[in-house]
């Protein structure tokens, strides 16, 4: 079949791309599979200057699922471009830039800074970074600022398509797609992780030091799922699902319910060779179904 | 360094001494090419979702019979490991990180605590010039359920069990005496749990010994990508323990946080 | 060790409730251990007339975890007063009535006939229900509606101690929960259940007949457990810890982070005798630890 | 009807004819009292939170030698359950759900699909007038992986298996020819998928034949709790096929739907 995808600007080989911050830059996995094989590669989240990120410990397995508080450790957007970007197959796989800035500001200089580079293909926006400056409230859960930053951004990516990615920390995600879509958003991505938390009753401490962390994996898959369902019938931008998939059925699900293309998260970490493979399972998988484009396939979801 | 591979193996034994703790593991071996200090990521296929990831293991050797590792049951992914059975199957990658950096003309004094031995076994066994090991090994649980005889038989080795708190003092300060020698023209080389690894970074750094200290963080990927492992190095930055490490200086990490 | 707790006009024998809607009538369990052992029975959620409830498929297994959409289901207040309640330990084990009503009226006349009613020992106000007449939007997500709402059981339940349970489907739990604290809760139940979806690419349907369905099990505790030590900082009144308990562990885990007790839910259908295990394993397991009374060990989770 | 127990069981035998999709099951026997058409939840031990819920299975014999279970490889459950071995051990609650009425005097028409001929056979086997029982088999697989040579030497039994779909037709056609003479004097008793029932389910109603349906609904407590395996009845009540079940009048139940 063919397995191409094109929306939002991009045009992707395949449905699967990497989720931001499971990927490391791209470069940690090519021992085990060729990257240009991939639908898109988003790389970790970048900011203006390094990031530290957060002390140890920051990660702790969870049921079926894990919690992280890196707290966006990166080595800045100068660094990425001169060492990383360069080793990524850029020129027949899309590169997506995972940003993530404490202002308004600092997003747009950032945007700045990435359009004029070669070799980026597309911009996701970190909506849902757990410390921003602007009064405290999270730019992932407050529609008025999360159009904001959405605005900035696009108004200075210039061609490069402008994807924002939601939080699920939301009484209704509908309400911060349609004011994403509204600030100018050429595709939404979603979910990015669910806050979580863990503790050790023998030590009685959090078992991360940031206290509170994301939860992603298997786990989370139901709630991207209804997420990105209702995503997809309340905006008219397209939309890539993410949030617990590790098989070629989860994929299919989130191409079912409407979404354009898919990212693999944390199912990156549990085997290094997963993202390579799936693109051949999915591929086996849509034959066996009988399936010979996406868009016959595509949000054919049949609903009572 | 050879490229990491991610494959498929078969578990070709799986053995416990005390029919309890500990597990010596074999699988069909990858003919890698690998150094002391490396370590794989291992998973059985069966386990769907949970627990959801790998565990790392340090190669403890390879031969004509297989890859070989030494583990002890710990928690919830030791205590599945231990129920493998000849011919399943599990996803093994690796080999992962630097592994320690050996001259066989260098006289080493090898430190390891309790499993921190694992590592060892393999340099042990094959060194061209034994006589320029010597071995100091610290554990709690009885001395037959490590393969202390054969190393024995090979090396100089001195053993203490902890079984109340002065008892690993003793071993410290056999150590404490040596060091001074090997502080000269030696290495050493440690491997064990993190207050173990603590205590050996401070006579290291006091006897300005040359010092290499294995880590066991908490790992997910083993690959660098989740930023989960990082340890801080003297000049503050994070780095992965797992493509950076496991093995560092000793003075180049800070090991006084939690990791 | 001494396992009793008293909190917001409850004496319970140790601190394991059932929760509601996972230990039907309570009857159901007869067989697989004594009801009056437990710290707790909360029943099935009960409306004023029966209700039958969503078409099925209602269940769905998913990653650590299971999808529901049972649509409360029940028999209704009378015939539960009159068939069920006389069967239960309610002399000697706290029955706890969840309540669940379309309005705010209804509330209060389900109130009027429990406060009532002999052998009843609290309420626990379900306000996380899907449908709802009022302007369409659910009572657990908006602030006014669920202070309303506490307010009109509270006014009614005389005696009785109203608890209020909380859905972890909003932004900011802490709202929600000041909310029903200052409309006179006496004490806060959380979470209910993550809206969540699954689908089956095979029959290309939703695997649940009312499409969404609520999340619980394992998959879900690290949320629940940030929302549990968020409520408890948030508000004064006693919480009650729930999502995805299965161990001694888990109920630990809830204690530290400050809840007065917990419900289990999902993990009495994964083993009936799920409850009254816990009840011996949770002593075995603070004796071990060296916890004489739960004082001296809930909130004690120390923060960095 | 005794009070059902949950209990840990050990695996004391499984076996497979066909190496791949059927196995017996045998566990120690808890000595219960149970009826054919109740059955019991299966959780091995094992499993820690996935799957989550334990399984569903009809009793199909309990003797000396245990308690007795067919089972057919259809997913992750009994995938896994697939892959025990004697000496493990399985969380059993059982003898649940209400099971068939049966008159031994009564000339008695069993009809099962596939896997449906699980709860039958204790009854073969027990039944002191073998002649008052005669059975019609509708199968997918080869006829060598169901126990049925041991059916056929005991009691009339007819099969059909289904490679095309007019072959179920023909089985169809046959009971049809016989419900006439059972709905004067006999009873039915069916187990098999759903659209398997609903044929039945029709026939039955048309020809006004005793008939008793027991139906397979996904179930995730098994003792009447969840209301996750409710089915509705002609009044549209939604009843638990737990509890009230799993075996209905076919008068009794609206089988048009999902389940
Ligand atoms: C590079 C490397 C090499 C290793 N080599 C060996 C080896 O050769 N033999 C061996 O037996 N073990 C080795 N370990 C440790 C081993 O990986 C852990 O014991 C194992 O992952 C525990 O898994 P579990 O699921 O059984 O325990 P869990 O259920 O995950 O945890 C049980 C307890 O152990 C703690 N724990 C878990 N993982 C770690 C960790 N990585 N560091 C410190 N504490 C931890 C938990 O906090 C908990 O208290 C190595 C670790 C690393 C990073
Ligand atoms: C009272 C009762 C008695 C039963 N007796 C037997 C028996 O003796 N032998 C036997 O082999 N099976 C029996 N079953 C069916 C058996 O429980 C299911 O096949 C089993 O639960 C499937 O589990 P799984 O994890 O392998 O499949 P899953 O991975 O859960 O599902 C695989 C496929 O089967 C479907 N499925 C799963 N469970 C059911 C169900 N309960 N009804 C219909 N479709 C389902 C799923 O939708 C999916 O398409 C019985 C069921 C009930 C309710
Ligand atoms: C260790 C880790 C680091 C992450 N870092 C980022 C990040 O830098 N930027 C971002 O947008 N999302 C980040 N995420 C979120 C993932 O991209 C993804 O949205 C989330 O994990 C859900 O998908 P999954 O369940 O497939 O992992 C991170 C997730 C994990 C587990
Ligand atoms: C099948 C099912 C039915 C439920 N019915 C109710 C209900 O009637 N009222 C209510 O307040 N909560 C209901 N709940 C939610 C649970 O009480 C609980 O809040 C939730 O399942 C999370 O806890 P758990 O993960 O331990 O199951 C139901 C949950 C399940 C799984
Ligand atoms: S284990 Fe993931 S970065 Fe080291
Ligand atoms: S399986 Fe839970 S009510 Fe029947």
């Amino acid at each position: 079949m063919d397995m191409q995808v094109a929306f939002a600007g991009l045009d992707l080989k395949n449905p699967i791309m990497t989720a931001s911050g499971t990927f490391g830059y791209g470069t940690e996995f090519m021992p085990y599979g060729k990257l240009e094989e991939l639908g898109a590669i988003v790389v970790k989240g970048i900011s203006l200057a390094p990031r530290k990120g957060n002390p140890q410990p920051r990660i702790t397995e969870t049921a079926c699922g894990m919690l992280n508080a890196i707290g966006l450790q990166n080595i800045g957007v100068e660094a990425f471009l001169r060492d990383k970007l360069p080793q990524l197959p850029w020129r027949t796989t899309p590169v997506i830039v995972n940003l993530y800035a404490q202002a308004v500001e600092e997003f747009a200089e950032l945007t700045d800074r990435l359009a004029t580079a070669k070799g980026v293909a597309g911009l996701e926006v970190n909506i849902s970074c757990p410390n921003v400056r602007e009064g405290g409230v999270q730019f992932g859960q407050d529609p008025v600022l999360a159009a904001r930053v959405t605005e900035a951004v696009k108004k200075r990516a210039g061609a490069l398509p402008v994807m924002v990615k939601l939080s699920p920390n939301v009484t209704d995600v509908t309400v911060m797609a349609r004011a994403v879509a509204d600030g100018g958003a050429d595709c939404i991505s979603c979910i990015n992780t669910l806050t979580g938390m863990a503790v050790d009753i023998h030590s009685r401490r959090p078992c991360l030091a940031n206290v509170v962390g994301g939860l992603s994996g298997p786990a989370i898959k139901p709630v991207a799922l209804r997420m990105v369902h209702q995503v997809v019938r309340a905006v008219d931008v397209p939309v890539v699902g993410l949030g617990g998939i590790s098989s070629a059925e989860d994929v299919l699900e989130f191409l079912l319910v409407g979404a354009h293309a898919v990212q693999l998260g944390t199912a990156n970490f549990v085997r290094p060779d997963t993202a390579f493979k799936l693109v051949d399972e999915v591929r086996r998988l849509a034959e066996e179904m009988g399936i010979s484009a996406w868009e016959d396939f595509r949000g054919t979801l049949e609903l009572p | 360094m050879p490229e990491p591979q991610c494959l498929e193996l078969r578990v070709t034994s799986l053995e416990s001494p005390d029919n309890d703790l500990f597990y010596h593991l074999s699988l069909e071996s990858p003919q890698w090419q690998w150094r002391p200090g490396q370590f794989a990521m291992l998973r059985p296929t069966s386990w769907r979702h949970e627990p959801l990831w790998a565990r790392p293991f340090s190669i403890s050797d390879q031969d004509t019979n297989g890859l070989h590792f030494f583990f002890q049951r710990m928690g919830s992914g030791t205590d599945l490991l231990s129920q493998l059975r000849p011919g399943d199957v599990v996803t093994v990658w690796g080999p992962l990180g630097n592994g320690f950096t050996i001259s066989h003309t260098t006289p080493t004094m090898i430190l390891a605590g309790g499993m921190g031995l694992a590592p060892f076994m393999g340099l042990i066994r094959h060194h061209p010039i034994p006589q320029n090991l010597e071995l100091f090994f610290g554990h709690r649980q009885p001395l037959a359920n490590y393969p202390f005889s054969e190393i024995e038989d090979r090396i100089l080795a001195w053993q203490v069990r902890e079984q109340g708190p002065e008892d690993l003092e003793k071993l410290f300060r056999a150590i404490e005496v040596k060091i001074k020698g090997y502080s000269i023209d030696g290495n050493l080389l440690a491997c064990g749990p993190l207050p173990f690894l603590r205590r050996i970074q401070k006579l290291a750094l006091d006897h300005n010994a040359n010092t290499q200290l294995s880590l066991e963080n908490r790992m997910a990927c083993g690959v660098g990508a989740c930023l989960g492992c990082t340890v801080p190095t003297k000049s503050g930055e994070l780095v992965q323990a797992c493509t950076q490490g496991p093995v560092f200086k000793a003075d180049a990490v800070d090991l006084s946080g939690e990791l």
